[in-house]
């Protein structure tokens, strides 16, 4: 990050805008005391700061949330709100106190869950409203927001809209990275962007249009819209057909088909339990009743290794702690799961691997371009194209995309658009689970919704939109 | 009759002693024991107790074959009780592993729960099995303390006398070295009283009796095979002209065995305990000498004891028991023969 | 009364296992039940139990603490003689409760400082303790402790209960009210769950860490003083070994050696159940090579009756983050 | 050469600090420098060495087997009774690493079948095989190994080079290869660092785990047989302890206890540098007190150093934030 010098005002919401590896949240983590080495200032109503961690930057008043959901999984909901700055009396934590405090927040958030809740119970979608929620428990005059609403679906993302505007009604600054354009126009008063770590400059919101602010974050133009390019081209073949699948207590009753050539999403609200039926059809969680058919065949999957082994693939929805591995370059991770064709006998060819890698850093444009560079230190979007071309180099005939565009850029989007309309073109299958309706309504040719374990609804792509998914989707 | 309990002044080691003996709550090398032939010419026949009587014995580990033998001389000697028409059992246990101190104590709390009329006690260190002596004592069971931890609270010590187990290796290693050259000591581990007596033993008979000897090296190997070899191998090529090895117990010694075989060198490796494959090994020429104490004799002499003192008889604070030092000249005499072994008189 | 009842769920696979395995052994040997007997089992987990009191805390931030045996021996050759040398026993408690404080937070240190990882810096540690014991002493055994200072680490209470279980019971009790209803043993839970998300929360975890090793040591003070109590004679010796019974009876009471879970209540019960098996093997007289495979076998299983109740209890919840 | 240079880059910390330790000691006493005191140290090294080598495996899962000093023992006192017995040595040799495998084995069906924690699942199973060690010879040592299989296990290889070395240097070229050159090593990385990522890429994590157990029963089998062989007695007790020593040293060598991360070499230069630092204090005649707290002191700066040579590596990555 290189000589970036911006002014925030006190009571606005600003948007941070950039690539993928732009260094937005690199920005909000020096502001916030995560990293407290670096050059130049920060200063905050005229004081120069510098905060050395976490502890400091909230006991000052500024709070932020996470890019990736980062909670304690052994912790109660008000547990994980109050984390750190429980209420006491005496001695003792003040339970009752804390679980009133945190759960006026849920409500005030339109939350379904209660604070006495374990964290493991709930939904990714789910768990980013708590980081939300421990955001405004501090009550901070500065709030930055970390791509909040990439685990959202409409419904959460217009009730955190509202908070923010309230929020800037109590004289609240709020700082607001999002690559989903639509938001900065509706909350949003200006705008800084940033490119390859250097600052490029701030827009007022008002009377600019979003191919400017493409324009300024990608240095070109691209088609910034989820659109499909080429004619469609769905065949009557069935790729994978599921009869009845049921999971006690989470699913039941899930019936559908997904032909080559197609595009078949899955839209609901968070906590729909998209993500769980695509677990078990994968092997990744048992099931307990229904069949899936792969080309016709009944097939029992009971583990990953088994789906992979049927032509299955699965771009999992948390990239933490599902994609990719902590330790291991971008050449290993894209590797991982076809070590099969990387190796002769038991040997892995190491040659081969970079050269998978090199290839999939060009199709997606990843950056840095380095197939020895640790995954676990890209930024979220390049993590998430790293995973993309894991699932990519294993060639399956049938993908299962949980989310498959959380926090990418609008340009790479395009790319992973784009390169999924050229695996239907080739007779692959695709399933979609997805919480972004604009990209669910421009990629599908059909639409399953679900609500609360259940098929609630069936669209055809003529008649999607906003309106009439969400209609199927609030009716549990 | 010999006296009860402690009077310290004419002890063996001198000043020094003498106030070790203040601090220290027992120490049976200062004590006038006597041995059991004595005891018995005193005392007469073992007395024939009333009802049935069911002695508790309880030795360290049964992982260390010397505790594996104590416990056949216990079988040994209620055989010949039984043959002789007394009615007496004996039960042997032992805790797990040296260092299984709670457990030990365990055991002994489970035998006073079973009311057992004796019991013969090996604790692992000095104090774990203080608790348990107490319960007894207040119970009014007698505790005989058979060799090598030491219990203060007692009634009786039966064992040898451990500081003699390292003069007799010294006077044994002076003698054949013609009281001059480099000698080493392997120590177990700093643990019981014996492992620490049989060094201190070791370490004053030459310094008084042996000015030439030099002693050059001293490490502990925790009672491990392996890791006295290991000592060895590297004392060997740091002292050429080391002439013995002194180690703590057998089985170190005969890992030191391994390491002056393969360096070819003529060093005398002198062990302690006394265990069958030292014996064998003796009797191949590898090992030279070890301490036998004759743990198969000390339980019955143990258990005798404890019957004249439930028999009420007077017995004092501490019985010795035999002890030789062994090599190629006697390794083929019975042992009875060389510790004079007779046996005892029963009742009719 | 059916509150309490869900409040204790976590400890029942525990409690069910006690009473299963009292009940086996009381069966095979009715001695095994009387109050005498019972007594003396709990008596003699009053050591361990301390261990393990101190080790949950530990094990719970995602640590462990290897080190116990060794402070154990620091602590009551270093005590045992200040005694000797007349130092009044409430004092020589506080002494030996802050001794223990110290050498605890010395590993607190080098864990959270350091960023030395706890199995390697508290196995490292524990030979440097041990060390300082045996040179304290010059490798002998402290004698004689004097009988005021066994009395109040061991005497009798009411003539019945020995005070060292009045010890194990408070402390017990200190450890319960500190990881349920204190910020501090939140932070254990969510320091070992997710060390990350607590910092980023604004918590102190290096702090946090470095008193929970710390307060690990202040319970290994007390039972060395309770052992050195017992006994009457303070051996640099003590303790070896003594670190895995501590763990496991912590493991067996369904505390997480991956950190983040664990309870005081199953620990207290698990160094019970550890005590009760060993007492019964020797009730019954099993052989002591098959008491090593019997001991093993038990931790083995009672272990993995506690997995299984956990997923009975929420097996869909295990599923997406147990594995 | 530069790119050997930063192949090895991962185990400079540890060469390093190998180098200074033996230059130290050859300073202090010249005699440390001899080759023969230099190849004793290798010489020794050996069986911590072997068990080591298996070790790193399983703690690069993410595991830890405390099971190989009771492995080592059942393998030693099974194979002494058919050598003794007779057996052909070469055949007796397969046995034994079948026997470590089996053991090994099932230590990982416990953890991968049964989700046994690592640690509390192979303290139970270190007391079994414990127990199985004793029961198999009744306690007693099996005397007088033949003196074929000696020579093959541990005799000079062209006068020189004593078999048993060349066993580890064997051992640790197939650990090395297996973990940089293999799926399965790469299995293993990937599993000791996320495990559920690794079984969504179609890994089959549950069998790749009970191999690794496995292949370090195989390890501690082979190094069990040349503890035979250099003893020429077969104790059911030996191996006690040993599991300790062989986590530290691949700790020293860099293997982090978190797992994902390690080295097969780092790994033989930590069994290494601790036999160096035993021999040392040895030669130089340290008081045995002070060889705990040096032995403490000197793991926890080893661990140290690999730590501040990591961060100096990625000091890049800092950097980064810093501008
Ligand atoms: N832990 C890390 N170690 C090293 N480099 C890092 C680390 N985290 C981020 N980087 C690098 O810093 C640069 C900026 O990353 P940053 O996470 O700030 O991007 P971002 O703008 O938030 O992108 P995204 O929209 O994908 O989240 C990237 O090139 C990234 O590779
Ligand atoms: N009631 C529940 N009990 C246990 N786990 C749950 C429950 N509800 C959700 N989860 C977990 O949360 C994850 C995602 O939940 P779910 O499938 O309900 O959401 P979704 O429809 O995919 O919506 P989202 O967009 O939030 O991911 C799944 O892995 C699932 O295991
Ligand atoms: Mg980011
Ligand atoms: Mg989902």
């Amino acid at each position: 990050m290189d000589g970036v010098d911006f002014e925030i005002r006190k009571g606005e919401v600003h948007a941070l805008l950039g690539e993928n590896g732009a260094g937005k949240s690199t920005l909000l983590n020096i502001l916030h005391g995560i990293y407290s080495q670096y050059e130049g200032e920060v200063t905050i109503e005229n004081s120069k700061i510098n905060f050395k961690n976490a502890n400091e930057a909230i006991e000052f008043g500024i709070a932020k949330v996470h890019q990736e959901v980062n909670l304690v999984t052994e912790l109660t909901v008000g547990q994980n709100i109050a984390l750190g700055y429980e209420p006491k009396k005496g001695l003792l934590v003040d339970y009752r106190g804390m679980y009133q405090k945190t759960d006026a927040i849920l409500k005030r958030l339109g939350c379904r869950f209660k604070s006495s809740d374990r964290i493991g119970t709930l939904s990714t979608g789910e768990m980013q409203m708590i980081q939300i929620a421990k955001a405004l428990f501090h009550n901070a005059k500065v709030i930055s927001f970390d791509e909040p609403t990439s685990a959202l679906t409409d419904k959460e993302v217009n009730r955190l809209l509202e908070i923010i505007t309230e929020l800037k009604s109590n004289g609240i600054t709020v700082l607001y990275i999002t690559h989903r354009l639509d938001e900065v126009f509706k909350i949003a008063d200006r705008a800084s962007i940033l490119r390859d770590g250097k600052y490029i400059c701030t827009l007022d919101v008002q009377g600019i249009t979003k191919e400017v602010l493409i324009n300024n974050m990608v240095g070109r133009d691209v088609a910034a819209f989820a659109v499909r390019h080429k004619p469609l081209c769905a065949t009557k073949e069935v790729a994978l057909e599921a009869v009845g699948l049921e999971s006690q207590g989470v699913f039941k009753n899930i019936s559908f088909k997904v032909h080559r050539g197609e595009i078949l999403s899955f839209a609901g609200l968070v906590g729909a339990k998209r993500t769980d039926v695509m677990r078990a059809i994968f092997g990744a969680d048992p099931m307990s009743g229904g069949q899936v058919k792969i080309h016709g065949k009944d097939v029992a999957i009971r583990t990953p290794k088994q789906a992979l082994a049927h032509g299955l693939a699965l771009i999992p929805e948390n990239r933490k702690t599902q994609g990719f591995v902590k330790n291991f370059t971008n050449a290993q991770n894209m590797a991982l799961a076809s070590m099969d064709r990387f190796a002769k006998g038991i040997f892995v060819h190491e040659g081969k691997i970079k050269e998978n890698c090199d290839y999939y850093i060009k199709q997606m444009d990843l950056h840095p371009d380095d197939p020895d560079y640790q995954t676990n230190s890209l930024s979220g979007g390049n993590a998430q194209k790293v995973i993309i071309a894991k699932w990519l180099t294993t060639n399956q005939d049938i993908i299962i995309f949980d989310e498959p565009t959380k926090g990418i850029d609008v340009g790479a989007k395009a790319e992973i658009y784009r390169l999924m309309e050229d695996m239907v073109a080739n007779g692959k299958a695709i399933i979609m689970v997805s919480s972004e309706l604009p990209e669910v309504i421009g990629m599908s040719d059909r639409v399953i919704v679900m609500c609360e374990g259940r098929m609630v609804g069936e669209l055809g792509r003529d008649e999607l939109s906003e309106e009439s998914i969400m209609h199927f989707a609030m009716e549990g | 009759t010999p006296k009860q309990g402690s009077t310290s002044s004419e002890s063996a080691g001198g000043a020094g002693a003498v106030q070790e003996t203040e601090t220290a709550a027992f120490n049976p090398d200062e004590e006038d024991g006597i041995e059991i032939g004595e005891l018995r010419s005193a005392l007469g026949a073992v007395p024939k107790l009333e009802g049935s009587v069911k002695l508790g014995a309880v030795a360290k580990a049964f992982e260390n074959e010397y505790w594996r033998t104590l416990k056949e001389g216990y079988g040994v000697f209620q055989d010949k009780l039984q043959a002789n028409g007394y009615d007496v059992t004996i039960d042997v246990s032992s805790a797990q592993g040296e260092g299984d101190e709670q457990g030990q104590l365990s055991i002994v709390k489970d035998m006073i729960n079973k009311k057992y009329n004796g019991l013969l006690l090996s604790p692992i260190s000095d104090g774990n099995l203080v608790p348990g002596v107490d319960d007894a004592k207040k119970a009014g069971i007698p505790v005989v303390n058979v060799n090598d931890g030491l219990i203060a609270n007692s009634d009786v010590f039966v064992g040898p006398k451990a500081i003699q187990n390292g003069e007799l290796a010294a006077e044994w290693i002076s003698e054949k070295l013609g009281g001059t050259g480099q000698v080493a000591i392997v120590i177990g581990m700093p643990k019981a009283f014996a492992a620490r007596q049989r060094t201190a033993g070791f370490e004053q008979y030459m310094a008084a009796n042996a000015t030439g000897i030099e002693i050059v090296a001293k490490q502990n190997a925790d009672w491990d095979r392996s890791k006295a070899k290991d000592l060895a191998d590297t004392w060997i090529k740091q002292y050429p002209d080391l002439k013995a090895i002194f180690c703590n117990n057998d089985t170190m010694a005969l890992g030191v065995v391994e390491a002056v075989k393969s360096s070819g060198k003529d060093i005398l490796v002198v062990g302690v305990d006394g265990i069958g494959e030292a014996y064998d090994s003796i009797r191949r020429g590898e090992l030279d000498a070890t301490i036998d104490s004759f743990p198969l004799y000390k339980s019955q002499i143990a258990g005798e004891v404890t019957l004249r003192l439930m028999g009420g008889q007077e017995i004092p604070r501490v019985i010795w028991t035999p002890q030789a030092l062994i090599d190629a000249t006697n390794v083929e005499k019975p042992a009875e023969e060389i510790i004079g072994w007779e046996e005892p008189v029963f009742e009719n | 009364m059916k509150s309490i009842w869900k409040k204790f769920s976590r400890e029942l696979g525990i409690i069910v296992a006690l009473v299963i395995l009292i009940a086996v052994f009381g069966i095979l040997e009715p001695l095994y039940l009387t109050p005498t007997n019972l007594m003396d089992i709990v008596d003699q987990s009053v050591i361990n139990g301390l261990l393990a009191v101190g080790i949950t805390m530990v094990i719970i931030t995602g640590g462990i603490d290897l080190t116990v045996g060794s402070t154990m021996a620091v602590v009551i050759v270093c005590i045992g003689n200040l005694l000797v040398g007349g130092l009044n026993p409430v004092a020589a408690i506080l002494l030996g409760v802050l001794l223990g404080f110290v050498l605890g937070g010395l590993n607190g240190f080098l864990i959270a400082k350091m960023h030395l990882q706890p199995f390697i810096a508290t196995l490292g540690m524990m030979s440097v303790y041990r060390g300082i014991a045996y040179l304290v002493t010059g490798g002998w055994p402290v004698l004689s402790i004097p009988q005021n200072f066994r009395t109040a680490m061991d005497g009798d209470v009411a003539g019945v209960f020995p005070s060292s279980v009045v010890i194990l019971l408070l402390a017990t009790s200190v450890g319960y009210v500190i990881l349920k209803h204190t910020k501090f043993g939140t932070y254990l839970y969510a320091m070992g769950n997710n060390e990350e998300a607590t910092r980023l929360s604004g918590v102190n975890v290096d702090f946090n860490k470095i008193i929970a090793y710390a307060l690990c040591g202040v319970s290994t003070a007390l039972a060395g003083m309770v052992l050195l109590a017992k006994l009457g004679t303070g051996e640099p010796t003590a303790g070896q070994g003594y670190e895995l019974n501590a763990i496991a009876a912590a493991a067996v009471g369904g505390t997480s050696l991956a950190g983040g879970k664990g309870s005081m209540l199953g620990t207290f019960f698990g160094a019970i159940l550890l005590q009760a098996l060993k007492v019964g093997l020797v009730v019954l007289g099993v052989d002591t090579f098959w008491q090593y495979i019997a001991t093993g076998v038990i931790i083995i299983v009672a272990v993995y009756l506690d997995i299984v109740q956990e997923k009975i209890k929420s097996w869909k919840f295990e599923r997406k983050f147990a594995r």
